[in-house]
């Protein structure tokens, strides 16, 4: 079970804060095309990706009960 | 308040308590900086701003811009609190202090903590006007963060 | 307090009260600089020191900064608070608050400001050691004034 | 009369926060050279020379009721 988060914008497109994706295991890539499928509004490539609060790359894994997070472009400051 | 040195707060942000946690007997030269929210930008005016965060993952990677000073100026202390909710035009957004011996470092500190947290700090601003509301950070689709993260040599 | 923009003072300078008189609602950033009085330079001990000032001149010096840099920035805001007296170890000797629009300029105007400070404005400190006193500002004796003012295109 | 305020180390080495002179005109070098006459340890040409607290070149005059002050070299900030 990967936990994935969506902030700002993309909260407001996916209509939750959290959503729980039902794998043992899947590349940041994969977790990216499952979003793009089931939320064809989401603009998952302008998001950074974020494991355990940590950025990541497109080929790292993610594992069960890691959480996922769609960081699109930061406006703090 | 807190004693954290790296905070994400929904409160008023108090910039002596800010600049407090750098005070130190070594330091002659304390920079703060101090973001404010502005009514005009362009032709467009802002009635209020509401500022999200992703606060755990906020609070980790002010506290890296921390380390990435210490690692740059060696004898600087840094403190930083962001706040979010709801903010009115002139309330403070983020607080910066830097403390350093010399007061150049100070500046440059500062300045390097400022454009840090606009790369990488997972903070959102939605802006309100009279006639509508945005999330800002992507205006000009000009971010693509194709491989998942951010580019640049100084991200980890 | 008082509610000079330009201003010599005896008594604890409050960063808030000289940051509210730069705050405005086309300000996005406004920055502080934040004199502190450090223990050690090089080897040498400070136990206290003691500021003197010119203070008429001096709240004139520091308004003429204040006109400097609103014809280089326009757009700025600028308060000076400078404490003389009696300071010891971490007490602030000076505030500068500089608010502009975007944050690069509050950064640039503040560091202007202070580089003016050590210029023209007739303010003096007295290191007190351990094992003597002095009156700083020419202890290179780098610093003569042989035409009776300050050289430089910008000084006037 | 012209009033000369002194500063700092200047001060301490004058005894005196202020002294008149008794004239009703004179250069600001002609101030300076009075003042190295009566005071030949100050370091009068180490100091900036302010007239009614604007600098003044060695050339300018000074009149009566004029208030001339000794800056040496400021050390605030």
């Amino acid at each position: 079970m990967i936990k994935v988060l969506f902030f700002a914008e993309l909260e407001e497109i996916v209509g939750s804060r959290e959503l729980t994706i039902e794998k043992a295991e899947l590349t940041v890539n994969e977790v990216k095309e499952y979003l793009k499928d089931k939320f064809p509004a989401l603009p998952v490539d302008r998001a950074m990706i974020a494991v355990n609060e940590e950025y990541v790359d497109d080929t790292d894994v993610v594992k069960t009960n890691d959480i996922v997070a769609l960081v699109p472009p930061v406006s703090g400051g | 308040m807190s004693e954290k040195l790296f905070l994400i707060t929904d409160e008023v942000i108090s910039i002596q308590e800010v600049v407090d946690k750098v005070v130190h007997p070594n330091a002659g030269a304390i920079n703060t900086f101090i973001g404010t929210v502005r009514e005009m930008t362009k032709d467009k005016k802002t009635i209020y701003l509401k500022y999200d965060a992703y606060i755990s993952m906020a609070e980790k990677k002010l506290a890296q811009i921390g380390d990435e000073i210490q690692e740059r100026w060696p004898d600087a202390l840094v403190a930083i609190t962001h706040r979010i909710g709801r903010l009115d035009i002139t309330d403070i957004a983020v607080v910066i202090a830097v403390s350093t011996p010399h007061r150049a470092d100070s500046y440059d500190a500062s300045r390097y903590a400022i454009e840090r947290i606009k790369e990488i700090v997972p903070i959102w601003k939605k802006e309100h006007w009279e006639d509508g509301e945005k999330w800002m950070g992507d205006q000009l689709e000009k971010t693509p963060y194709p491989t998942g993260k951010p580019e640049g040599e100084h991200l980890s």
